[in-house]
This record gives structure tokens, sequence and C-alpha cells, in this order.
């Protein structure tokens, strides 16, 4: 026996009969939640309340943002969510152009949104690797992250960085133009994805969508109060997209349509996984068939960080990326370092309000499927 | 019933050829452009201290050379520390004379510490 | 969007008509409004009422040379599908503002939660503000300008023996 | 009936025997699955010899106990379930007719049925034991797993014995060698037929509950319970575990083919004698990776993990109900 005074039994006072609740830690050392955890108050198998637990992620990007010049930001900002670095590239890259009144070329904005759409693309799939890893579907799981790499694939040969492009959309256009022959290289890659999609629909059969179906169920307006966006807003029945409603780069230019659903349960958002991707296919398509020649960088070479001045001036920049309006409100005074950089992320309102609200009163099988549902990455939530 | 068509998916798997590749025995060709160990040609550089100025983590750190090379190469060089390097090739974009480069090589992993301080050496020298 | 400006001046016309503010058109579907301390909760239970039912962000920038904590508040409508931010300046030595929980509950909440975390802004009216990321943190509170957390970890962390670190330092 | 010194000399060996044979089998039938289920997933999968390296250094790594653990039962859970698992084969037949059980003579087919309980209440012991919040909702959902497909699987054991007393009067129907040397096939009409298909139906949506794989692994939801039942036990004590796993993978096929396919190959191609003797074990090797693939690995790549509350309506409603159904097909047939 260790010479530690060990608790025999005598000691664990019964618990009454009133008091049968106990804390339950969903995360976060935990297999099925990320580096971010959830206190449960459970009552037998029946979630009383969630207490949402966050902060094992934060790394103060804000503050660091603050002492870096804009191309080391751009840098910086692909760790905000590496599941979908290019769309927060994009933002970023957004927000300085828009301070420093920068004419993006053409060809670059048909790169950037380009990448954004491949980088939904494999930040999908990951969701539903992910949710259906959480159902007990290990096929899904593998076959998902199968898939996924050949998307990364593709960043490798593009932006020189499987899951980090290092800044590949950064101020004033892109690191690096396209380079030979990458049409059919992502021709091929739209045919393996639409490979997967298929599976995805082989896959959902009754066991799937028992578990998923009538879980997690979000009201509109429960999801409008607590401030859902993206997918999960529009899993409610609500059409809108930051796309579509707040334009940026060339989305006005191109056609696709903004799939909802109507229940707001798993499923619903699981469907509204699967009808995303295929417009951005769509999307990727159109981009490879317009793709315009050109320059790819407002200043062809990277200024020196001291002579780099970023003109005074405030900006409020809304993107839409795969898990839901991600935004960067951006104030300088003139330096070479921006004075001020708010992120707000989907998932800052998807972890902490939704979630509480979510599952309280569901059971505790469904909490994982609840949980992956939301398509959380608790990175952009601690920032 | 959808169930059928699932256990038909798997079994067209089973058949098929898997998607993952043995590691060490077949390797995915890493294509031109990756960002992986920084490469040198000292001859080249001015030493105009700009990749240590915009690399973001403070990883390169302009150094004197060592004795027996201080007459041919007076200036002061980049040292690289990998460990505290994130591979964004900001440093290779920014090199007026494009002297400091990104090679192919991805495989840093070592056990001895000194093997991750990239001192700048000139080129018959070798890495 | 043809009649683009036509509409921010609008929603710029109809507040400033109610409120005495000066509102400004900055580009497309973004409009920034300036307001003091006081009349806040008013104007922004008008804009709700104008449909900016969504509150995107609510952000504090730290002047400390003014000596104030500057808040934006960052509103988007689904109707109009126009940005509002209303501004407004709070003291800096004791940062004290009427919480917006009342008008937006649920998202606001969280907001607020956070900036008096990192800024140690005092929301009135919000019952939940415990400690959001940074629990057991005994120093200032962490993105004001005046804490320089470089200092604050030198003296603590930096140990002068490990050669790695004097670059970062001195 | 006298104990002989012989009977229990050939008891022993035969245990320490079956005990070798039934740890290698089910070791290595566990690797196939791994890698049948990788290769259904499209990905290489490990070696078949994987499970024998996570045992072998399970049993060098040392034991992390809990403070607040109940030591005496928390340590004892382990060895118990494989000293019992290991006690249950002794009465299967394993290889061909030729071989009887060991104690053949000592228990039949209900005895079977409880000895397999012990195993699976010995870990919901140790699970509460181990007082973690993971480990008593892991117990708790085990239990209720286990008393969902004892129904059926009772269903199943009464179908076939009653039918085998209705063909043979006054005979020991419940006794395995019977059972084993008279398979049902042959002699029941065309309902009977459909009714015994049912039942192994209804038998082969059992075996993964008892061996709590998907769908029914709600006992160790790994991402609910990060691990469930076992999540404190490390070491020497959760390899004990994995080792009664793969026993008891065995144990259940071996049921199903004793109770459903008890064929032999050599009297159709011929050849008797010792030659005869290998030709049926590897045969019934065969059957044995036949009916793990079909119960264990098919369903673990094709379906999702069931909630714990659709496990009894599962078990009690539609299994039982086609045992049921099965039962009164063969009282017909």
């Amino acid at each position: 026996m260790s010479e530690k005074e060990s608790i025999g039994t005598e000691q664990i006072e019964p618990l009454t009969e009133e008091e049968t609740e106990y804390d339950f830690y969903f995360g976060p050392a935990h297999s099925g939640s990320g580096n971010f955890g959830v206190k449960l108050r459970v009552d037998g198998e029946r979630v009383v309340s969630a207490r949402a637990d966050p902060g094992y992620l934060h790394r103060g990007f804000e503050k660091l943002m603050e002492y870096r010049v804009p191309m080391q930001n751009a840098v910086l900002s692909d760790r905000l969510c590496i599941l979908e670095a290019l769309n927060w590239n994009l933002v970023h890259a957004e927000a300085v152009d828009e301070l420093t009144g920068v004419e993006v070329p053409k060809r670059a904005r048909y790169i950037r949104v380009l990448m954004a759409e491949l980088s939904r693309l494999q930040s999908h799939l990951i969701w539903y690797g992910v949710i259906s890893l959480a159902l007990g579907f290990d096929t899904g799981f593998k076959m998902a992250f199968g898939y996924r790499d050949y998307v990364l694939d593709i960043f490798e040969f593009i932006t020189g960085g499987r899951v980090y492009p290092a800044g590949y959309i950064c101020p004033g256009g892109v690191r690096r133009d396209l380079p030979e022959g990458y049409q059919e290289k992502i021709m091929n890659l739209l045919g393996q994805t639409q490979e997967m999609m298929e599976k995805i629909k082989d896959f959902s059969n009754i066991v799937f969508a028992r578990r998923a179906k009538g879980v997690g169920v979000l009201k509109m307006e429960d999801a409008l109060r607590l401030g859902a966006t993206g997918p999960v807003l529009r899993a409610c029945g609500m059409k809108t997209d930051v796309r579509k409603d707040d334009a940026y780069e060339i989305y006005d230019e191109l056609d696709f349509d903004i799939p909802t659903e109507k229940e707001g349960d798993a499923y619903a958002r699981c469907l509204i996984r699967d009808k995303e991707m295929e417009q951005s296919i769509r999307i990727v398509r159109q981009i490879l068939d317009r793709m315009p020649e050109g320059k790819v960088r407002e200043p062809e070479k990277i200024t020196p960080p001291k002579r780099v001045k970023i003109p005074e001036g405030e900006v409020y920049v809304r993107n839409e990326i795969a898990r839901g309006e991600a935004a960067i409100y951006m104030r300088s005074v003139g330096e070479g370092e921006p004075y001020r950089v708010k992120v707000r992320g989907p998932d800052f309102l998807h972890m902490i309000p939704v979630l509480e609200h979510l599952l309280q009163g569901s059971q505790i099988a469904d909490v994982p499927a609840i949980y992956w549902s939301l398509n959380i990455c608790p990175a952009d939530m601690d920032r | 019933m959808s169930m059928v068509t699932t256990v038909g998916v798997l079994f067209k798997t089973l058949f098929s050829k898997p998607m993952t590749v043995r590691f060490p025995y077949e390797a995915i060709e890493i294509p031109e452009g990756y960002r992986g160990e920084h490469e040198l040609d000292i001859d080249r550089c001015v030493s105009c201290n700009l990749c240590a100025e915009i690399c973001p983590n403070k990883a390169i750190e302009m150094v004197e050379m060592p004795e027996e090379h201080k007459q041919k190469y007076p200036k002061t060089y980049p040292r690289i520390d990998l460990r505290k390097c994130c591979f964004c090739a900001l440093c290779q974009d920014i090199c007026p004379r494009r002297c400091l480069t990104m090679t192919k090589n991805v495989f840093l992993s070592t056990p001895d510490p000194s093997a991750v301080i990239k001192n700048p050496m000139p080129r018959e020298g070798g890495q | 969007m043809a009649d683009a400006p036509h509409r921010e001046n609008k929603v710029i016309d109809e507040i400033s008509s109610k409120f005495k503010v000066e509102g400004k058109f900055q580009r497309e579907r973004r409009i920034w409004v300036a307001t003091d301390k006081e009349s806040l909760i008013a104007l922004c239970e008008f804009a709700k009422g104008l449909g900016f039912e969504h509150l995107s962000a609510i952000s504090v920038t730290d002047w400390p040379g003014e000596g104030t904590f500057e808040l934006t508040y960052h509103l988007w409508s689904y109707s109009e599908r126009i940005l509002l931010t209303i501004k407004t300046k709070i003291d800096r030595v004791n940062p004290v503002i009427d919480s917006v929980v009342p008008v937006w509950n649920g998202s606001a909440q969280i907001h607020e939660r956070e900036m008096h975390e990192l800024f140690g802004v005092e929301f009135e009216g919000n019952q939940d503000l415990a400690p959001l990321f940074l629990e057991d943190w005994g120093g200032p509170p962490p993105f004001r300008k005046d804490f320089d957390w470089r200092d604050y970890v030198r003296e603590r962390e930096y140990d002068k023996a490990n050669e790695r670190e004097r670059v970062y330092w001195d | 009936m006298i104990v002989t010194s012989g009977a229990v000399l050939g008891a022993t060996l035969g245990t320490i025997g079956l005990a070798l044979f039934a740890t290698f089998c089910g070791l290595l039938y566990k690797g196939f699955d791994r890698k049948i289920a990788a290769h259904m997933q499209s990905r290489v999968g490990p070696p078949v010899t994987q499970p024998f390296y996570d045992v072998s250094k399970l049993m060098i790594k040392d034991t992390v106990q809990p403070e607040r653990a109940l030591t005496w039962l928390y340590n004892a859970a382990p060895i118990i379930s494989l000293a019992s698992m290991i006690t249950v084969l002794l009465y299967l037949p394993f290889g061909g007719l030729t071989f009887t059980p060991v104690l053949s003579g000592y228990g039949d087919l209900i005895l079977l049925v409880y000895l397999l309980i012990i195993p699976a209440l010995v870990m919901v012991a140790g699970g509460f034991a181990s007082s973690s919040p993971f480990a008593t909702v892991g117990a708790q959902r085990k239990m209720v797993t286990m008393m969902s497909y004892e129904f059926p699987l009772a269903v199943v054991a009464i179908a076939i014995a009653w039918k085998l007393n209705a063909l043979y009067p006054g005979e020991s129907v419940f006794s395995l060698a019977f059972i084993y040397s008279h398979p049902l096939w042959g002699n029941v009409g065309a309902l009977g037929i459909i009714g015994l298909l049912l039942l192994f139906f209804s038998l082969v949506v059992v075996t993964p509950g008892q061996l709590a794989t998907v769908p029914f692994d709600v006992c160790e939801a790994s991402p609910e319970l990060a691990e469930g039942v076992v999540t404190e036990y490390s070491g020497r004590n959760f390899a004990l575990f994995y080792l009664a796993d793969a026993v008891k993978t065995v144990a259940v096929g071996t049921l199903t083919i004793a109770l459903f396919f008890p064929y032999d190959l050599s009297p159709l191609i011929g050849i008797s004698g010792p030659a005869g003797y290998i030709i049926d074990f590897l045969f019934f090797l065969l059957k044995l990776f036949l009916v793990v693939i079909l119960t264990i690995t098919l369903p673990r790549a094709a379906m999702a993990r069931l909630r714990i509350s659709q496990v009894p309506t599962t078990y009690w409603g539609i299994v039982t109900g086609v045992a049921v159904l099965g039962l009164i097909l063969i009282v017909i047939g």
C-alpha cells in the first residue's frame, strides 16, 4: 500500500437521496472534446446543466498582433484556427487591405477565393469525420480524413505547406503565383471529393441518422438570440450567408446558392454541410474557368518591417468561414503595427452560449453528437 | 435498404487499393517550393539583416563567422534556430539577393540539440 | 445594391434625428456612430428596433494617452444588410458602463464577460462576470496597453542561464 | 459421478492447453478483425500480430491505481474475469466432432450461458471499484447491456433444446456434446429452416452485445466516457481484461458454431484418422474466422454506436421478437 493515507471505503460518504447529481467533466483531457472542457451537472444519464470551461488554447492573439507588422500577422493569422487556416488568412488580409486602401490585383482575388473555398471543403470533411467518430461510426472518420489528405496535397503543391499555409493569403494579394498544372490537379481533386460525397450518402444509414435526428434541437429565435451564425443558423431555417449579404472579394460575381434546413437538429446541421460542399465545388469550378492573368500581389516585394506604415483608420471585416461569421476589427494609428485587433470567431458564440443552451436536459450519450454537430474549434474561441 | 449499400461500399473498398501510403517504404513525393530546411549561399549574402528583422519568431540572428573564416567573410551572417522557426519562408521572400532559400528537406528531428542551430557555413565546408 | 449610399444615409438620418450623434458613412454597408455613455442603452434599443438584432462583437480599445476606454458595439441587421458600429468612450480609471444584456440577452453576456476579464471594464447589470479564459490569474487585466507582459514574464520566468532566451529579452 | 485421478489430470492438462490455445487464437482473430476492418476503410491497418505487441507492452507497464479505489476488488476483478473465461472454455466443443469438451459430462448449455455472465459482471464490479465517474457510468451501462442481451440468448438456447427434445425424446438435450453431434438443419421442415435462420440472426446480433463491440459498445464509448468501465485500468490489470476479451471472442464464436454449424469436413472428403482430425480442426478455425468477421468486423465497419436508451429497446423489442418467432416456427416446422 502506498505510504500515503488512502481513503478506505468508510470515508466515502454515501450519496443521499436528493443529492443524486454529480459533476461530469467532458474534456479537456478527454478523447471526445479537443482542448476545451464542459462541466456537466449530471443526474444519472440526464444532463441537468452545462458550464463551458474555455481557456486551454488562449494564446492572446489580439495582444500579439499589436507587436507585429501586417506581413508577420498574416503568418500568425492562420493559427487562429488551423482547421481552416486559409479562411482566416483571408479575413486578416482583407482587414489590412481595407485599411491601407491597396487595390488587390484581379488574379490575386480569384486565387484567394479559390483557396478559401478549398479550405472550406477540407474543413467540412473534418467535420464529417469528427461527428461520425462521436457517433461511433469509425469508417466515416477514417475515410473523411483520408480524402481530406488529397486537399492537403493541393495546399502543399500551391502554398508550400500542408496544414499551415504560413500567410499564403497576405495583405496585398497572395504570396506566390499558382504553379504549373494546377488546373488538372484541382479538377481531379474535385473528382475525388465527389467520390467521397457519394460515400457519405451511402453511409447515412439508419443507425447514423437515428443517433443524430432530433438531437440538440435549436429553434430559430434561440439561435438568433444566442448569436449563432453560419451552418448552425442556416440549419434552423434562416437564409443568410455573409458571402451573399455582405459580399467581399469576388463572391458577387460567382453564382452559388445558400442551402437551409428547418429542424435545426444535429442531423440538419450534417445535411447543411453536405450541401455546402457541393456549393463549394461549384464555386471552385467557376473560378478555374475564369482565372484571369496578371500580378499576384500589389507591392511585389515585401517592404522591410521598419518602413511599413498602415494609414490611420478603423475597419470591421466580416467573412463567411466554414464554421460561421468570422470578423476582425482592426484599428490603426498610422504606425507599422495595428493599434488594436479584435478577432470575432464564430465558435466564441457556438461553444459557450449555444452549447450550454443545447446541452441542458440532453443525455450523456448525445453530448458528443451535439458537441461535434456545432463543428467547434477551440482555437478561434480562445484566441 | 441503406444498410445494404453501406455494406456494399465496404466490400468494394475491401478489395480495392488502400489510400494510405506505408511511409518509410513508399513516400509521396514532396513538390517544389515546399518550405523545409534553410540553405544559405554565404558568398552572395550582403548581411543586410532584413531576414532577422522580418522573422516573426526572432529565430534568425546575425552572428560573426568563426575565426578561421573571419578574414574571408568579415560581415555578420544569419544563424537560424530551427526550434523557434515556424517555416513561414518570409526570410526567403524578403532576401534581396535570394541567397537564403528553403529546401525540401523536412526530416529535421535529431536527438542532439546543437544540430538544430544552423550556423552560417561556407559553401565548400558544406552543411 | 443600386441605391447603395441612399440606404445607409437613411439609417443615419433616422438615428441622428432621435439622438444627437454624428453618424459616418464609411463605405457600402458600413456606418459608424459615436455616442456618449448615458444614451448608449437607449441608442442600442433603438437600433435593435431598426432591425440590428445580431450583436456581432463588443470590443474595447485602450487609449492610455486620453485616459479613456473606447467601447465599440458591432451590430448587423439581417433585413437591412448593414453593419452599424456604436462607439462610446468611458473613463479608464474606473471603467463602468451599463450592460447591454437586457437588449441582446444571450450573446451580449459572453462578450461582456470577456471584455471584463481582459480589460477590467465593469458592466452593471451583467450578473455573470466570472473569469473566462484566465482562471486564477493574479495580474492586472492583461490586454491593457500599460500592462507590459514582457516585463511581467521577464521577472518571473526569464532564466539568464538559457542562452536561447537572450534574443527575446535584451 | 465419481472423480477419478485420471480425469483430474486430464482436466488440468486440458485446461492449460485450452487456455493457451484460446488466448493465442483470440489475439490472432482480433488481429484479423483489425486488419480486415482497416482494409474495409481503405487503409492498411496494423500487422495481424498487433494484439500480441499490445499485450506484451501492457504487461511491462506498471499499474497505476486510483487513490479512492476499492483496492482489493479493483485488483481482483481482472484476474477473476480471465479465470472465469477460461472455465467457460472447458464446456465448449473445440475442433471437429471428435473433440468432446474437456468437462463434457459435468456441464451443459444452461451452465454455459450463466458462466458467460461472470466476466461481464466482474468487469462491472471493477468499474464501480475504480470510483471514477466515467467508470461508474460505464459500469451502469454495461449492466443494462447485459440484462438486455440475456433474454434473446436464453430464447435461442431453449428453442434448440426444445426441438432436440422433440426429435430425440429422453436424451440429455442440454449437453453440448449432444447438441454438437445432432445438427438440426437436416431434420426440420421448411418453416423450421426459416426458424433456425431467425435464431441464428438473433444470436449474431447478441454477440456484439456480449463483446461490447460497435454498435453495442456503449459501456466504453470513447467519445462520451473515455474508455468507460476500464478507464482507470492500466498495465497488467488492463492486459488481463484485454486477454479476457480475446478469449471471450473465441468462446462466443465457438458457441455460435456449436449451435448452428457443427459440421465436419473430413467425412465429406473421406479421410479419417489423424489427418481427418487436423482437417476438421482447420475447418473449425475457418468457420470461427467467418463467424468473427460476420459478427464483429462487419458491424464495426458498417454501423454507428447505439444510444444507451436504444440498446434495451433493440434487444427486448426486435431481437427477442425475432427469436420468439424463430422458436414458434421451429415448433411448427
